[in-house]
């Protein structure tokens, strides 16, 4: 991406209402950066609802049926041992390996779910727009690759309505 | 926290949408002593077909205690939200408050079934003349007198407390005083802790002595935690029906989540400590722990599975995903499944031990009985909710429990 | 979303966002303080007594302790479970109290993790070390052998190898999932460029893009989800220890989830020693306010009465159930030779949090702290109470026998307190030592500039 | 057979037990040692050394799993009869002077490594004690001499032989006086090489016993006209009554009356009646504490009690005497008692006074006893020692009248109560020989040491009661240079004969014409060696009739003491003994069966005694000279009766016993020419600071608990669940939540007799023995980390001044529902398809938790490396000793040796449950019962100890489980024990 217009905002709230206003305008805001998560931001970016949680289930599920399979297979098929008495498929005892391991999984497929599809991780490459938008800055960034000037202009136009601060259109 | 000496009254022009003020209508009484009558009838009809008068008495037996529980439950839910300075109950508070209305009736009712020939059916341990030796070794604690004492000493701690919440909280609404705010927060406290105790102590006295050689630490809380879920699904109910009813407008989709989340979270809690006192019992294999789940898995193996099912399978997978939370389509007849869920629990603490797998058995007695005694509960409940505006539109966190709203 | 006037502000001054970043990224720069070099000094001296200690232990053996045929665990599984339940606060702060949208937490989850990091691996030190034959640790691990023989999913002490390891990974994730976000905060106001390129590193290439901000709320609240029952589970699990014997003392089913409030009491009573200093030490005080306190102090008062009513439970239950073990097991603690141990344990557990019931105390810095560490010897007892008391004199009194720790045992938990503050004053000069993002995204509800803005 | 080293395998014949029935074609994996065998002909030590490399190599193989293999050499001709891996079994006798037990020696791969009783001697039918257990052991004592010395300077045998006989011709020619003192010898092949050695150079033989019978030999001089020791049988009294007579422990012949007294108070079988003991002593002894009814008597006024007890007697026989003394209730009741038991009671005194003697022999003849319990027609001969005699020679030493002294196997300078004079008449003597088997005090004082062989290195036969002989055979070659001393008195008396061919032609002569049955003597011979057993049913020459004057004299003497002091009772434990074994780690570390106290003597006092002077355990005190000496409290004891256990304070026996404990020999006084061994009026000087003591058990009461069920004898016969009937009730209740595991084929079983056990050790050091249980130290046990699998719980019950002794022996108990299984990690301790619970102790990683979760405690934790098998070098902790090279050949190597930080514990010898299947298995035929005997049960003199198959139903285990006495420990935990207990019955009137 060669193209893009940056703007940002100091308060949070003066982002929401101007995120609002710009995707009324029909103009499609290509990313926000913001210091912290803004609440409903989400909303006014008309993003979907994560699926991680499926994520997250279906690693849980995954965990919870190896873990519980692995031990009954051991216990009962691969090599049955006869401790204090207990029946070879002493299913109260299966339950903690089970559930730490549906917790195991859960967690790090839907963690390791979330930094591959975003292609984040250890020396994963920057761009940074604006060093202070993980201090106090909240910055809209749109992008400008196709746009004409007139476009653009529009924009920077919608951007200023908007109340949006430091109107910056990088080429 | 620090108190803010400022009169909230300014909050009071928060427009509230609707009739704040509960009316119990003919049509309610009429369904409510209708549900009584069934009761009685069933308990005739228990009678007249030779169904032992011990089953009955013990049938009358869980539901006081488990309508109780629901009374102490709703008023736990109003105590433990205002020591905790939550704001997001607030709209709903009156519902546990009423619950609370009921604990003088049900203890009135078990009073009367201890006095007339319950203690002896329902106790093992009241045969004085046929004590073994352990439980001879018990007779300082179970022993007639000071049962009854405990028993007043519960009973009037409840009431007393119950009674102080609500009307701090009645004042609290009239002219929306933070001292009273501080009052309720204090009376509250003192109801937590006394119903920590209490809970576990009523619970030894009325459900574990049952089963008089048989001893388990975790009994108390694990009863505790059967009330809890039973009784915010109560409260889930009591407002659905109050929506139903057109009241209760201004609480949304997330007071119901968060309901939903303390039906899905408590279910999983309770499934926990059952697991924790069944599988610690289970691998010490001691016979004196063993007999008491050795007698319900091999004679009452229904009502010890369906429990499992009914009050940890079926809200665990139902209330997993987020939205299901959030519909009362899916959530009271989950609320439901507890109420019966829990109902079913009880039922396997006190039959075995009571009634004995030859003559336990759920029929026209048991539904009637509960059926009756539900009534007899919404009845109170409406009523005590007539008793002071249904929403305390004073309460100073009135405007955080309105505005509420959060993306979990 | 509107906050009630009444309640306090959560962040003392008037901060703007960028005061935020400075104020809680100063610690990590420029030198080290006088103070800083002494504590990490006296770190390193109890690390190297620790090292001692190891060799010995595993050079000569499990003889080296003060164990014997009656007692085989002593303070090793004792400083074990105290370690644990240290290192639930973090976990418990960060998922908990996050579902329970309790905000204070946002000032101290990232220092409170990472003690729970801290505090697991110590924790995980004591049973690798109470192995007789640890350079056989391994088998405790279900891995194909030619022998084709696998571990004992029966096993509470195997539990607890997946319990303790699932809770330290999981727990790492969560914290590290929620270090992100400020470690690009770090990255971008780093000087130099070593310092650049490292955060950058670290920070994973976070921009504070919308959509990843949306994703990483997700999961954290998933994580915080899964973190809850993981947390109760790990205390649980460790109880299960003791709890699935036949041992009386050890055999009660009250034991997971009073284990899992004691664990809960003395986390945040560790958490409180430290931050009370730290917040000095690192000019934090208008993060972590007197208010941030005083709502721990509430958590301890919960769970310390939690803890008492338990201990009342088990002492009632041992005399109801008639069960001659089990009763003499408990008059044994109250009244045998260790019954100063058992005294310790009521009156640092059950008496002292009950002066929290009074405001002038919980909002006392100085009461506090002291009250905190009180709680930590009183948790550490009753681990001790319920290893050794249970075990050295439990079904037959020819087996009874007295157990005394050794110089080399008091080496190992030292050992561990070493490495506890080594790590931790590592952490608060290489990490920040609060959540930055997390605090401002509570600065508009909850902090003092905008509560007067509200007030007019 | 060209290695000499086996050279006494060529004679013996294979115990026909063992059969061999290994394939030929097994054999090819004959390990064998080469060339540096047969160079060890000449065997010094340091050749014996080399040659034992090897086995010492394969010690460490079996015992050690992670040592690498380094050398394995095959036989070049393999020795007949040794299959490697398969142990033979050599019948033979151990006597050292004071225990004497027929044995049979298990030997693996040319070592000896167990001993175990013989069952074909009527004697002792196979019961053995400790000491006899133990004594394997001493024969890799690195301690000992290793070959002959002159004045602390090694010399060969030649030198020797020919120095001494130098000098002993000299003193023949100027006709000195030549004295052999010895033990008490019962060989008469002993004896006759003795006579030869005399024939060659007249002199004397002096027989001295550590422990002193001799008051009783002359006592029956009196009486009988002959001094001799009567045999006794217990198991034909149905009324016994022992003053201080500790015939379980010490007295005599321990191991018969054990056999005899136990085998008589058997409720099993269906047998409804049992001897009554009444027990009267100053000190609590082993035997007092099995007694059904035990009384306080100070040792003072013991005289009086039984002059009372004959004069009462003899009132009730119509003969009045008149004394002074009085008569109390108790001796009223006891009279009677004893009188309405004529012919079928027993009466005996331990004390080695001779008036004390005279009246017993006089109650004795009253009540009808000879003929029925004690017969003068078969003496005992194992105390044959006359104290005067002894102390003649000390006196005719230090007027210089003895010219050679050959001291063979004593060691006065350490056990005669008068050393310093026996010292300094020693200084007098010309030739001083000392012919010891181990090192002690007394032969570095003398200038020959020409050290006798180890029993087990031995040609020797013995009779110890007359017409019942027993053989001896060497299990191994001589380790040292060390020979047998008959040998060597043979070869100065000029005969130049092995010792083996001296016996053999000795019994060809003197026995074998006492028996008929085979056709010649090489048939007999074989035979009795194969059984080490030879009862020829012969009896002595008849006693002249009873005379009871000198009995009636003594009677006359008595008078009613009136000492108030503390008194002294000095005896010897059923572990150290009389100190002749103190280097053996494995009686060292042995728990004394009343205090549990191990690693050192003590004085045993009584709490009220104590409570008088301010003395509490472990306060330290000089008794007379004595000392210094921790106390310990000792409830039981009599008021002001305290006692001290001989045979410790040792300072040349080697590194595990020297300087353990204090001589207590000196408090021993001469009473008449008598050792004796209570002593009146000593001094207890209390001095500063406190002395630890090990004691394995710290805790002594019950608590109440249904630990170990008791009942009467009255009560048994009313209703035969009494005691137990809890047991009913707890059965009742048995409820578990998962189902019972049937196990198909065996199912192992353990029954243990209560009313059986008293507690004398013997299973302990077996199962130690057989186990390779490690030992621990004295400072290990303190912090009570002692190994053993075997355990004897003891408890005091009632009123703490004179409390009742229950005892239990408790192992694993094999739990079918085990708590520690369920909670190992790792795997490594698991239920067997055969009810065993078994340890792995490779996979063992030590969490201890199993240990943790045992109700029993019965599991044992390897704190430190103890014998050498951990990865890691130089970090043993070995303070006895048993890790030497040497002390490792005891190993079993079909245990596996326990490294550092593992578990282990009884396994109920699966490695003898295996061995005997497999027999089974390749005979093609059912296991039988009885056949599987655990190492325990097997040395158990009682037989209290009964193992086998729960399956079967005619099993003898099955049978006692179903006995109405029968119980499990703490079976209301429902853990299922494989161990089952039968209720002790006492046989009180109470």
């Amino acid at each position: 991406m060669n193209k893009y217009i940056t703007a940002y905002y100091t308060d949070e709230n003066d982002l929401i209402k101007g995120v609002k206003q710009i995707r009324e305008k029909g103009h499609n805001i290509l990313d926000v950066f913001t210091p912290f998560p803004v609440h409903g931001l989400d909303v006014a970016l008309g993003m979907r609802r994560s699926r991680l949680t499926r994520v997250a289930f279906g690693g849980g599920a995954v965990g919870a049926i190896v873990g519980f399979g692995f031990q009954a297979w051991v216990f009962t098929k691969a090599y049955p041992l006869n401790f204090g008495g207990k029946p070879y498929l002493s299913v109260p005892s299966f339950i903690p390996v089970t559930f730490e391991l549906a917790v195991l999984l859960a967690a790090f497929s839907m963690v390791i779910a979330f930094f591959i599809h975003f292609k984040l991780g250890p020396g994963a490459k920057t761009v940074v727009y604006d060093e202070r938008c993980t201090d106090d800055r909240f910055l809209v960034l749109i992008d400008a690759e196709n746009a004409e000037a007139d476009e653009v202009k529009k924009i920077e136009k919608a951007l200023s309505d908007a109340g949006a601060e430091g109107i910056t259109y990088k080429e | 926290m620090q108190v803010l000496k400022v009169s909230l009254t300014k909050n009071r022009n928060i427009s509230v949408m609707e009739n704040n003020t509960f009316t119990l209508t003919k049509k309610l009484i009429t369904i409510c002593v209708a549900m009584i009558a069934v009761g009685i009838i069933a308990i005739a009809i228990g009678f007249a077909t030779g169904v032992s008068g011990t089953r009955i008495v013990a049938n009358l037996h869980l539901n006081n205690y488990y309508f109780v529980g629901m009374g102490l439950i709703g008023l736990f839910f109003v105590a433990v939200h205002a020591i905790a300075e939550s704001g997001w109950q607030v709209s709903m508070q009156r519902i546990g408050e009423a619950m609370s209305v009921f604990i003088p009736v049900g203890g009135l009712l078990m009073l009367l079934v201890f006095l007339f020939g319950g203690m002896h059916a329902l106790f093992e341990w009241t045969h004085e003349d046929h004590l073994d030796a352990i439980l001879l070794k018990k007779v300082a604690f179970l022993n007639q007198p000071f049962f009854y004492i405990r028993f007043v000493v519960y009973f009037s701690g409840w009431i007393l407390l119950a009674h102080l919440i609500r009307k701090t909280s009645r004042k609290l609404d009239l002219n929306g005083d933070v001292h009273y705010f501080n009052q309720l927060r204090k009376f509250s406290a003192i109801y937590v802790v006394f119903l920590a105790i209490t809970s576990s102590t009523s619970a030894w006295d009325w459900l574990m002595s049952i089963d008089a050689h048989w001893f388990s630490t975790l009994y108390g809380w694990y009863v505790l935690s059967s009330m809890l879920v039973s009784g915010f699904s109560m409260i889930v109910i009591i407002l659905f029906i109050l929506k139903r009813m057109g009241y209760m407008s201004h609480v949304n989709n997330e007071h119901i989540h968060d309901m939903g989340k303390y039906m899905f979270g408590l279910s999983i809690f309770w499934a926990y400590l059952w697991f924790s006192q069944y599988m610690l019992i289970w691998y010490a294999n001691i016979p004196e722990e063993t007999i008491y789940f050795y007698e319900r898995i091999k004679y009452f193996d229904t009502v010890f599975y369906l429990n499992l099912i009914l009050n940890f399978a079926i809200p665990f997978l139902l209330l997993m995903a987020r939205n299901s939370k959030r519909v009362f389509w899916i959530l009271i007849p989950v609320a439901v499944v507890i109420f019966i869920g829990h109902w079913l629990d009880l039922y396997q603490l006190i039959m075995p031990g009571v009634v004995g797998q030859a003559e336990a058995g759920i029929g026209i007695v048991e539904i009637g009985t509960t059926i009756g005694y539900l009534g007899l509960f919404m009845l109170v409940v409406f009523y005590g909710l007539t008793k002071s505006s249904l929403v305390p539109k004073n309460h100073p966190f009135y405007k955080e429990s309105l505005e509420y709203h959060t993306n979990y | 979303m509107y906050v009630s006037p009444i309640r306090e502000p959560l962040i003392r001054g008037e901060k703007t966002y960028s005061q935020v970043t400075k104020d809680i990224l100063a610690p990590m720069a420029g030198k080290p303080s006088k103070f800083w070099y002494m504590g990490i000094t006296l770190a390193g001296i109890a690390l190297l007594f620790g090292a001692w200690a190891t060799y010995q232990t595993v050079y000569y053996g499990i003889g080296t302790w003060g164990l014997n045929k009656t007692v085989g665990w002593g303070w090793g599984i004792t400083n074990f479970v105290w370690w644990v339940g240290i290192g639930h606060a973090g976990t418990f702060i960060s998922a908990i109290l996050l579902l329970f949208r309790q905000k204070w937490r946002t000032s101290i989850n990232r220092s409170a993790e990472a003690m729970t990091l801290i505090a697991i691996a110590c924790a995980g030190f004591f049973p690798l070390i109470h192995m007789g034959r640890l350079l056989l640790g391994f088998f405790i691990f279900p891995y194909p052998n030619t022998r084709a023989l696998w571990v004992n999913f029966n096993s509470p002490l195997l539990w607890d190898v997946f319990a303790i390891s699932t809770y330290f990974a999981v727990s790492l994730v969560f914290w590290y999932v929620g270090l992100v976000p400020d470690l690009g905060t770090v990255r971008d106001k780093a000087k130099g460029k070593i310092r650049k390129a490292i955060y950058g590193f670290l920070s994973f290439g976070w921009t504070g893009s919308a959509k990843h901000w949306s994703r990483h709320e997700t999961i954290s609240l998933i994580l915080a989800g899964l973190a809850a029952p993981l947390v109760l589970s790990v205390h649980t699990i460790v109880s299960f220890d003791f709890a699935t014997s036949v041992i009386p003392g050890w055999h009660t089913t009250i034991f997971p989830p009073y284990f899992v409030s004691g664990a809960v009491f003395s986390g945040f009573a560790m958490v409180l020693t430290l931050l009370i200093v730290a917040r000095k030490a690192l000019n934090l005080e208008e993060y972590i306010t007197v208010n941030h306190i005083e709502s721990m102090n509430k958590v301890i008062i919960l769970t310390g009465s939690i803890v008492g009513i338990a201990y009342i439970t088990e002492f009632f239950i041992a005399w109801y159930s008639g069960v001659e073990y089990e009763q003499y097991a408990f008059i044994n603690r109250a009244t045998g030779p260790y019954a100063w141990a058992y005294w310790i344990m009521m009156t640092c557990n059950v008496v002292t949090p009950q002066l929290f019931w009074f405001k002038k105390i919980r909002t006392s810095l100085v009461a506090t702290f002291i009250i905190s560490i009180f709680v930590n010897i009183g948790m550490w007892f009753e681990r001790f109470v319920i290893v050794v008391t249970s075990l050295h004199r439990d079904f037959l009194p020819s087996s009874w026998t007295m157990y005394k720790p050794s110089l080399v045992e008091v080496g190992l938990y030292v050992g561990t307190f070493g490495l506890f503050f080594t790590l931790f004053l590592l952490f608060i000069r290489v990490f920040p030592v609060i959540a930055i993002a997390e605090v401002k995204s509570v600065l508009k509800s909850s902090g003092e500039n905008q509560k007067h803005a509200h007030h007019e | 057979m060209e290695t000499k080293y086996f050279k006494s395998l060529e004679e013996i014949k294979l115990d026909t037990r063992q059969k061999d029935n290994v394939p030929a074609g097994d054999k090819q994996f004959i390990l064998e040692m080469q060339e540096e065998v047969k160079q060890a002909t000449t065997a010094s030590r340091r050749d014996f050394l080399k040659v034992f490399g090897f086995t010492v190599a394969s010690a460490a193989i079996a015992s050690s799993c992670e040592q690498p293999v380094r050398k394995a050499i095959p036989f070049l001709v393999q020795p007949e009869e040794m299959i490697p891996g398969k142990a033979n079994y050599y019948a033979s006798t151990f006597f050292d002077g004071v225990d004497y037990c027929p044995v049979l020696v298990k030997v693996r791969d040319g070592r000896p490594i167990k001993i175990e009783g013989n069952k074909l001697s009527s004697m002792t039918q196979g019961a053995t004690n400790a000491r006899t257990q133990a004594s394997v052991l001493g024969l890799y004592d690195d301690a000992r001499y290793k070959n002959p010395s002159l004045k602390g300077t090694g010399i060969s045998w030649e030198e020797a032989d020919k120095q001494i006989v130098e000098q002993l011709e000299a003193v023949k020619a100027k006709g000195g006086k030549i004295v052999i003192l010895s033990t008490t010898v019962i060989s008469p092949s002993t004896k006759a090489a003795i006579s030869k050695f005399l024939e060659a150079y007249p002199g004397e033989h002096v027989q001295y016993d550590v422990l002193s019978s001799s008051a009783m030999r002359e006592a029956n001089q009196m009486n009988f006209g002959e001094a001799f020791i009567p045999s006794y049988n217990f198991g034909k009294a149905d009324l016994i009554v022992s003053f201080d007579a500790d015939f379980l422990g010490s007295w005599l012949s321990p191991i018969e009356f054990t056999k005899q007294y136990s085998k008589n108070r058997k409720l099993t079988d269906g047998q409804r009646k049992m001897s009554r003991h009444i027990h009267f002593e100053g000190n609590l002894s082993v035997t007092g504490s099995n007694a059904d009814k035990r009384i306080q008597l100070r040792p003072s006024r013991e005289k009086a009690t039984i002059a009372s007890l004959l004069i009462q007697l003899r009132s009730l026989n119509g003969e009045s005497v008149a004394s002074s003394v009085n008569v109390s209730a108790d001796i009223k009741a006891l009279a009677e008692e004893l009188n309405n038991n004529k012919g079928t009671s027993l009466v005996v005194a331990g004390s080695n006074d001779v008036d004390t003697q005279l009246m017993v022999n006089a109650i004795n003849q009253l009540l009808g006893n000879y003929g029925s319990t004690i017969r003068t027609d078969v003496h005992l001969k194992l105390r044959q020692g006359d104290d005067k005699a002894m102390a003649k020679l000390i006196d005719e030493m230090n007027k210089g009248q003895v010219d050679a002294l050959f001291a063979w196997d004593v060691n006065p300078l350490y056990d005669y109560p008068e050393a310093a004079k026996f010292n300094a008449g020693l200084a007098k003597v010309g030739l001083k020989v000392a012919m010891p088997v181990y090192r002690d005090e007394t032969a570095s004082a003398f200038d020959f040491i020409c050290p006798d062989n180890h029993y087990l290195e031995s040609w020797n036969d013995a009779e110890a009661k007359t017409g019942y002989f027993t053989l001896a055979q060497p299990a191994i070659r001589p380790i040292f240079t060390t020979r047998a001393a008959q040998e060597s008195f043979l070869k100065w008396a000029g005969h130049e004969t092995d010792f083996r061919t001296f016996v053999q032609k000795n019994w060809e002569e003197n026995i074998y014409s006492q028996s008929e049955s085979f056709e010649n003597f090489t048939a007999f011979w074989n035979h009795k060696l194969h059984d080490g057993v030879y009862e020829s049913g012969a009896s002595e020459n008849a006693v002249s009739a009873f005379d009871p004057t000198p009995s009636m004299n003594a009677l006359g003497n008595v008078k009613e003491s009136s000492s108030d002091g503390i008194e002294l009772v000095v005896y010897a434990n059923v572990g150290v003994g009389t100190g002749k074994q103190a280097n053996n780690p494995w009686l060292q570390e042995l728990p004394d069966p009343i205090s549990k106290a191990c690693w050192d003597n003590y004085v045993s006092i009584s709490p009220k005694l104590a409570d008088e002077l301010g003395l509490e355990d472990e306060d330290i005190v000089k008794v007379g000279e004595t000392g210094p000496l921790p106390v310990l409290i000792q409830p039981g004891q009599e008021y002001k009766t305290i006692a001290v256990a001989l045979g410790y304070g040792r300072s040349n026996a080697g590194v595990p016993a020297n300087g353990v404990g204090q001589n207590a020999f000196p408090l021993i006084a001469m009473s008449n020419g008598h050792k004796q061994f209570t002593i009146a009026d000593v001094s207890l000087t209390k001095l500063d600071g406190t002395y630890p003591v090990a004691r394995t058990q710290t805790h002594h009461s019950m608590e109440g608990r249904e630990i170990i069920r008791e009942t009467t004898l009255e009560s048994y016969l009313e209703n035969p669940e009494s005691g137990n009937e809890v047991r009913e009730e707890i059965k009742k209740h048995l409820k578990t939540l998962y189902p019972k595991r049937e196990f198909d084929g065996f199912h192992w079983g353990m029954a243990i007799d209560l009313s059986s056990c008293t507690g004398c050790n013997a299973c302990v050091v077996a199962c130690s023995a057989e186990n390779n249980v490690p030992v621990v130290g004295k400072e290990q046990v303190r912090k009570a980390r002692e190994m053993h699998w075997i355990r004897i719980d003891r408890y005091y019950t009632g009123d703490v001044d004179n409390p009742e002794i229950v005892r239990q022996p408790v192992m694993c108990q094999h739990c079918d529902n085990a708590p520690c299984e369920n909670v190992c990690p790792v795997a490594a301790t698991t239920h067997s398809n055969e009810g065993l619970n078994q340890m792995a102790y490779n996979r063992c990683i030590g969490t201890r938790y199993c240990n943790n979760n045992c109700p029993y405690k019965v599991r044992r934790f390897n704190f430190f490396d103890y014998n050498g098998a951990d990865a890691m070098k130089g970090n043993l902790k070995d303070p006895a000793e048993m890790a030497t090279s040497l002390r490792r050949l005891v190993l079993n190597p079909d245990v596996t040796v326990r490294a550092k930080g593992v578990i282990e514990k009884c396994s109920f010898c699966v490695q003898r449950i295996q061995e005997k299947k497999l027999v089974a298995k390749t005979e093609n035929r059912q296991l039988v019962d009885g056949e599987v005997v655990p190492a325990c049960a097997q040395a158990c003199p009682a037989e209290a100890i009964v193992f086998g198959n729960l399956n079967d139903p005619n099993s003898k285990v099955s049978k006692y489980f179903a006995s109405e006495r029968n119980y499990h420990l703490l079976e209301e935990l429902h853990t299922l024990p494989s161990v089952g207990y039968l209720t002790k019955v006492k046989n009180t009137t109470v």
